[in-house]
């Protein structure tokens, strides 16, 4: 199968292409071609540079040097060779409807019925990759959960919008899908590269890469490191080529003993001291809800107290945890202000040290931290989130799926801190759209259409039981 | 609620059905031909001009200037287009133009449209003191002829006003190119990803703005029969309020033209409500504001907002 | 006979002492006549801004309110013509005072704006035989009396050739705007021997020479009763002399009065004049007296000199 | 160069000529009375400036247009309570800060508890507000005791004191924004208040504090105001509606929020008054002197926005 896509034109050819932001090398001379059929599976650290790859790939950012060109089609920009992208961060328009969306990328839609023809091209895309969606074309995107945004963005990439899809670029597409859309997702990846199309997969979970790529690459601090078949990697050798020492998946321990209860929803959701306790289920089944509304009614609009009762890490991070005119300095450090305040002036010197402490223990990647936050990659921004959460006492600490683009050698480290803090006494909730995640806690609450259709502990909780408590009624 | 939620629409209605019920119940002359044109007559131009704020705030913008620029419209009407109907075509184009640039600009140098807009305001403000230093002028004669036609059975004001929000609605909700314009309003990077010249739109939003503006100076004149430079200042609190009355929203695009045109109309018809009430001359401007938040107080009892933050 | 009509002031702004004055006269020389039987109401509306688009639909409205006279002080002289028009076409008696409306069908009770600038000048001529430079405080731009009042000052100034205007400022009509604009422009001025005003502003004038440390120049008042005392005060300071003028803002009584004769049937002409008020130094201590502290200097019309008026103007 | 991109620096540039252009009129003359006027007006458009400023840090869609409707309730009510006696000035002045958080209270009650739209509110509170001021004193002006208006009109050091009073207020203000928590608060709430709230910000606090900041800066600057020119009038404030947005954009606080600007906020101030001034003096009429404004405004915000993005 290898060959025959070789054969043709590629359809993106990047030869010694760098983008550089200041001092930051973000991308340095990456060459690069993707032919038709193939799937080309990117992975790296936080940082590494695939976002960019793909900006300079789709034309949203111009080289600092080096060329991108299209042989296949010969078209100038990426637009006309059929290059489309899903971007990271999501990019509707809200106050549009699924079909109006549509439309946005599908200029060629005119005329009186433009309105019929773009429904009807939604709909079949949304069926042809998620059988199933009940996502309905005219309902507005701001209606929608993140989990359907996602999928929405998804089927316009891959819709046929007058011309041809190409190449389909997905960048982390599956970060805010379960399980069981992100299967869908993956077939239909496979379906469209056996009928010649290619696409670039960015994904932090390496079992999805494995599951879809027939190649792979690696990059690393904006060079590609490694660039094979995916059957010539194993999962460890992957690990080992982003320049991660991985520790061994750490077994849960034995069931250790916890403290008395210190939180309890209306859900019937509870927590102990020390406990890290699981929120798992489909994506927007009322999990994130039942966090925020625990957040907010444990703390308050009107007051700060020295000591908060809890703080909150986001996984949105545009909507709910960014300040973006920022540095990262001060993104991490917002929440432990009346602590290290005095009569009400902030103790510079304290904050600098802290925010300079955190830097290293969580491993942000800058040379700065008084560098403004949104020059950092989605996972290193993600990463000063914990850090604002962690420096702070808070007892309890709440986690809306907050592991969103962390790659895996973070994961492993933030998984120990946790791990580390409560057992000094801190009481995790944590949300996660990834199993492996959920397999890390205590005790697994799993939500079914906003309510707990099962609590599982120790060694119950495992994938099936979960995906199983997550179906079970859907089936009744 | 959710019926509310869903359509935006029927809360405006709402609430111009009822305040209309109130009027003709204190005040049953106005429940006929005449007496429905006398009410709403006015708010004609200012349902334009509330159009022509939509189209700003529908691409995040805001337009502090447009009641300096209606006001520079009308002393132009009043002047240029009557003596020297050509020369007065070319100006108001020229106008027309002038909006679009202005939208380019602000998005080519990403400037804050609020400021350039009170800029912009004494600018326009200058301009129309040039043209008429003291009130005069008068109204070509069939501008004044059609703002004052009388068409069977249903007052010229109540069909200019379907008519507007009839063809606003086609074109900024139901036309593609309208579709594209308030996904700018949504998110302008996913449009521009889209291959869209955003600038352009930009510039396409402003001069629709500027279209509209200049259709609301011509009604004004048409009604007034004359100018002065400071007649329409006030329109540009009360159209961002019809765009806000209507369901719009300052940011994301969220606009409804049919809403904008209810609007207006409400303003409108508040003011003269409270005249019917009689109230103590001291009271009446306080009273002007207490109505608004009335109004504007049903859409919390209605639309249930995000309890989050 | 005129006990079953109903009376109507649209008034188009609140927002000074003038107007506030304005009302009170309407509503007390209107309350009178009601309860005396005269008229069967006599009600007043005020807009909330100083908009002639506000106001039209503010006299749309009074035609459905089915008022018999509508007494009018416009924001416009001519945009709310298509208005009044509406008005007469409805039958109802339009009366416009002070600012007045162009439209033919309308009443008009003017005062002599351009004469009143005109004056103003003459006056400084008479005081100060050698001339000099004068700064002019001009009203509101774009508004018809602010034109008419300069016109008439220059005019006065063409007429005597030894004024010349250094400056000119737009006072506004507020005192603060006034003090504020006097006071940037002064420094770049040579001596002031006149300020020739619009009414109202003449205090403001005054506060701004003194904080530059300037001579005080004969400054034309207007009316205000902190304008006449602070005259006062330097009269007896030191022999301060100047003079006075504005319209008074009782002309609302005369307006009322004109009304109720037309609605009586009488013939009355469509343009009518009033004088307007001159406070000179014999009479200040007299006028102070009778002006409320904050207050205007103020006539109150009443039937008779109304009759007087139309008389005068057949 | 660092100072190229102060967002403040072009206001103080535009300042500057203004005053260039006047003085080089009369040859040098007048130069410190016209900068001392500058200051002393200046500063009644600075002091509500600060107060916007807070305001639109807050985020779009945040602005007040109550203020001229507060600075005319507070000069009237404050100078109607003085009623001229001696002595009274702190009283007065105890009414006009009373007026500040009762109009900034029902302001924010009316965004917070009716979920109005921050221009909208304001824009319908201000009218109930001069309704009051209106039934309260018929638009009779009163004059101040006579210490305190000798104290509006006064000096200090050559400097008046009105001035004084307003750069006070401004450091305070410049010590909260750049050093406090509350500051710090106010700065990360303009940015994303979802964002702020989930950090563990009390954001309805920090927002109801700025609304109320707003109105007593507007209340204090309406007191100095009516005592300065003489008694409280029912349009005194009409001209800082305007006033007060132009110098706080124009002295390069960014209007998407979460970043405010002291020292351009003085820079504009002094703009403002100066270039009608030079105008004046150049005998500019109405329409030339608006135009030319609009165009300098325009002008400085492209200034600003250029060297911000070459950054
Ligand atoms: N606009 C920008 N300005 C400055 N630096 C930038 C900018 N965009 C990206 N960078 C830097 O370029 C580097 C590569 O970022 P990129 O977003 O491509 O990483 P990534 O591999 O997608 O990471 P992640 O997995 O966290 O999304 C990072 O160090 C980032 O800080
Ligand atoms: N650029 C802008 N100019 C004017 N008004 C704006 C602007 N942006 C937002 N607004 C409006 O100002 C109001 C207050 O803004 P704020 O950001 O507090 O909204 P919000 O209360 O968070 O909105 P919501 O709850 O609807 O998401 C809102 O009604 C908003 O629509
Ligand atoms: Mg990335
Ligand atoms: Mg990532």
């Amino acid at each position: 199968m290898h060959s025959a896509a070789a054969a043709a034109a590629p359809i993106v050819a990047l030869t010694d292409a760098a983008k550089h932001f200041g001092a930051v090398r973000a991308l340095d001379g990456v060459s690069l071609s993707i032919s038709p059929g193939e799937c080309l599976g990117l992975v790296g650290h936080n940082g590494a540079g695939k976002s960019t790859l793909v900006n300079v790939v789709n034309g949203g950012l111009s080289p600092s040097a080096g060329t991108v060109a299209f042989p296949a089609s010969g078209a100038g920009s990426a637009l006309g060779a059929g290059v489309r992208s899903v971007f990271q961060e999501l990019s509707l328009c809200p106050n549009l409807t699924v079909a109006e969306n549509l439309r946005i990328s599908h200029a060629a839609l005119k005329g009186l019925r433009w309105r019929g023809q773009a429904r009807e091209e939604i709909a079949q895309a949304l069926d042809q990759v998620f059988p199933g969606h009940g996502i309905a074309a005219d309902a507005p995107v701001d209606s929608l959960s993140i989990a359907q945004r996602q999928m929405v963005e998804i089927a316009i990439g891959f819709a046929p919008r007058g011309t041809e899809a190409r190449l389909v670029i997905l960048d982390e597409p599956t970060s805010s899908l379960d399980a069981g859309i992100a299967e869908q997702l993956l077939s239909h990846i496979k379906r469209f590269c056996a009928a010649g199309g290619a696409v670039i997969f960015i994904s932090h979970m390496l079992g999805e890469i494995f599951a879809v790529a027939t190649r792979i690459i690696v990059m690393k601090d904006g060079r590609v490191v490694a660039d094979e078949p995916a059957g010539r990697f194993t999962r460890q050798g992957l690990v080992d080529a982003m320049g991660h020492v991985a520790p061994d998946a750490a077994a849960v321990e034995a069931a250790r003993s916890f403290g008395e209860t210190v939180v309890t929803t209306p859900e019937g959701l509870t927590a102990r001291r020390g406990e890290i306790v699981g929120l798992s289920g489909l994506a927007g089944h009322g999990q994130a809800e039942a966090l925020a509304r625990l957040y907010l009614g444990a703390t308050s609009s009107w007051r700060a107290p020295k000591a908060a009762p809890m703080v909150f890490v986001a996984g949105d991070r545009g909507r709910d945890g960014v300040l973006p005119l920022w540095s990262i300095l001060r993104n991490a450090t917002v929440s432990i202000l009346p602590r290290i305040a005095r009569r009400g002036l902030v103790d510079r010197a304290e904050e600098s040290r802290i925010a300079a402490d955190w830097k290293a223990r969580i491993g942000i990647r800058t040379e700065d931290v008084t560098n403004p936050i949104l020059s950092l990659s989605g996972g290193n921004q993600q990463k000063v989130l914990f850090a604002r959460a962690l420096a702070s006492d808070a007892p309890v600490v709440v986690m809306d799926d907050p592991m969103r683009g962390v790659d895996v050698g973070t994961k492993q480290d933030v998984y120990a801190m946790i791990r580390a803090e409560a057992a000094r006494g801190r009481t995790f909730l944590w949300y996660s759209t990834e199993t492996e995640e959920v397999c890390q806690c205590d005790r697994v609450f799993v939500f079914r259409d906003g309510q707990i259709s099962a609590e599982l502990s120790g060694a119950d909780i495992t994938e099936e039981r979960i995906l199983s408590a997550s179906f079970e009624m859907a089936e009744a | 609620m959710t019926l509310f939620a869903r359509y935006r629409i029927l809360l405006p209605v709402l609430s111009l059905a009822i305040l209309l019920a109130a009027t003709f119940y204190m005040q049953p002359r106005a429940m006929s031909y005449f007496g429905v044109n006398l009410l709403f007559n006015l708010a004609v131009p200012i349902a334009l001009a509330t159009i022509a704020q939509m189209c700003i705030i529908m691409v995040n913008d805001i337009d502090l200037s447009l009641g300096a620029f209606v006001s520079l419209v009308a002393c132009v009407v009043a002047t240029f287009l009557n003596d020297t109907p050509l020369l007065g075509l070319v100006i108001l184009l020229a106008l027309v133009l002038a909006y679009a640039a202005l939208g380019a600009v602000i998005h080519a140098l990403d400037l804050p449209a609020i400021v350039v807009t009170l800029g912009m305001s004494f600018v326009w403000g200058g301009l129309a003191l040039f043209i008429l230093p003291s009130p005069g002028g008068s109204s070509p004669d069939w501008l004044r002829t059609l703002m004052t036609v009388k068409p069977p059975f249903v007052p010229m004001a109540v069909v200019a006003s379907v008519l507007i929000a009839g063809i606003t609605h086609l074109l900024f909700i139901r036309s593609g190119l309208g579709t594209v314009l308030r996904g700018v309003g949504g998110n302008a990077r996913s449009v521009a990803r889209a291959g869209w010249p955003v600038i352009r739109l930009k510039a396409l939003a402003y001069g629709c703005a500027g279209l509209f503006g200049v259709l609301a100076g011509m009604a004004l004149v048409g009604l007034t029969t004359s100018a002065d430079a400071n007649i329409a200042l006030r329109y540009t609190l009360l159209s961002i309020a019809g765009v806000i009355l209507g369901g719009g929203e300052f940011t994301g695009g969220k606009v409804s033209p049919v809403g904008a045109v209810i609007g207006a109309l409400t303003l409108t018809l508040a003011a003269s409500f409270l005249s019917f009430l009689r109230l103590s001359p001291d009271w009446q401007i306080g009273a002007q504001g207490a109505i608004l938040i009335l109004v504007l107080t049903a859409r919390l009892l209605f639309t249930r907002r995000d309890a989050q933050a | 006979e005129t006990s079953d009509k109903r009376i109507a002031l649209s008034n188009n702004y609140a927002g000074n002492s003038w107007r506030q004055a304005m009302l009170q006269t309407f509503e007390e020389v209107g309350g009178q006549a009601v309860s005396d039987g005269v008229v069967a109401a006599a009600d007043a509306y005020t807009t909330s801004e100083n908009q002639a688009t506000e106001q039209a639909a503010q006299i749309q409205n009074m035609i459905l309110q089915g008022y018999d006279a509508i007494i009018l002080n416009a924001a416009s002289p001519t945009a709310l013509n298509g208005a009044v028009e509406e008005a007469c076409n409805a039958g109802v008696t339009v009366v416009s005072f002070d600012g007045i409306v162009t439209a033919p069908c309308a009443w008009r009770i003017a005062v002599d704006f351009k004469a009143m600038g005109r004056e103003q000048v003459d006056y400084l001529a008479d005081r100060l035989p050698e001339g000099g430079n004068l700064l002019e405080i001009r009203g509101l731009a774009g508004v018809f009396v602010d034109d008419e009042i300069h016109a008439g000052i220059e005019d006065g100034v063409a007429a005597h050739d030894k004024f010349t205007i250094a400056g000119s400022v737009n006072g506004d009509w507020a005192q603060e705007v006034a003090q504020k604009a006097v006071a940037g422009i002064l420094p770049s001025l040579p001596e002031i021997v006149g300020v020739v005003t619009q009414g109202g502003d003449g205090y403001g004038a005054a506060e701004a020479f003194k904080a530059a440390g300037r001579d005080m120049p004969l400054i034309v008042l207007g009316n205000r009763q902190d304008e006449m005392a602070w005259w006062a005060e330097q009269r007896d300071a030191n022999g301060y002399e100047t003079m006075s003028l504005s319209i008074a803002p009782g002309v609302a009584s005369l307006a009322f009065w004109v009304a109720q004769q037309i609605l009586d049937g009488q013939e009355v002409p469509k343009d009518l004049v009033v004088p307007f008020l001159k406070v000179t130094q014999d009479t200040l201590d007299e006028a102070l007296e009778s002006t409320p502290e904050g207050s205007v200097a103020n006539t109150v019309y009443t039937l008779d000199d109304a009759k007087a008026v139309i008389a005068e103007a057949k | 160069m660092k100072l190229l991109h102060k967002p403040w620096l072009w206001s103080w540039v535009a300042a500057a000529a203004a005053f260039a252009l006047t003085v080089t009129l009369t040859g040098g003359s007048g130069a410190s009375e016209l900068a001392y006027a500058a200051l002393s007006f200046g500063a009644f458009a600075a002091i509500v400036g600060l107060g916007q400023m807070l305001v639109i840090t807050l985020g779009p869609g945040n602005v007040d247009l109550s203020i001229p409707a507060t600075m005319t309730l507070a000069g009237t009510l404050a100078l109607k309570t003085m009623g001229s006696d001696p002595g009274t000035a702190w009283l007065g002045l105890g009414v006009a800060i009373l007026v500040g958080l009762g109009t900034g209270l029902a302001n924010f009650t009316l965004i917070y508890l009716l979920r109005l739209p921050p221009i909208i509110a304001t824009l319908a509170a201000s009218l109930v507000y001069q309704s009051i001021a209106i039934w309260s004193n018929r638009g009779l002006r009163i004059k101040p005791p006579e210490g305190l208006a000798d104290f509006a009109t006064g000096r200090f050091f050559g400097i008046s004191n009105v001035a004084l009073v307003g750069l006070a207020l401004s450091v305070v203000i410049w010590v909260l924004l750049e050093r406090s928590v509350w500051g710090r608060w106010l700065l990360a709430s303009g940015q994303n208040l979802r964002a702020a709230r989930l950090a563990g910000i009390p954001v309805e606090a920090v927002r109801a504090a700025t609304y109320l900041a707003v109105t007593v800066f507007a209340a204090i600057a309406g007191y100095l105001l009516a005592s300065f020119s003489g008694g409280a009038a029912l349009n005194m404030g009409t001209e800082y509606l305007l006033m007060s947005i132009a110098v706080v954009v124009i002295g390069g606080t960014s209007i998407a929020g979460g970043s405010s600007n002291v020292p351009g906020v003085w820079g504009a101030s002094l703009f403002m008054f100066l270039v009608v001034s030079m105008l004046n003096s150049y005998g500019a009429g109405a329409g030339v002197r608006l135009i030319l404004t609009g165009t300098i405004i325009i002008g400085i915000v492209i200034a600003a926005s250029t060297r911000r993005a070459t950054r």
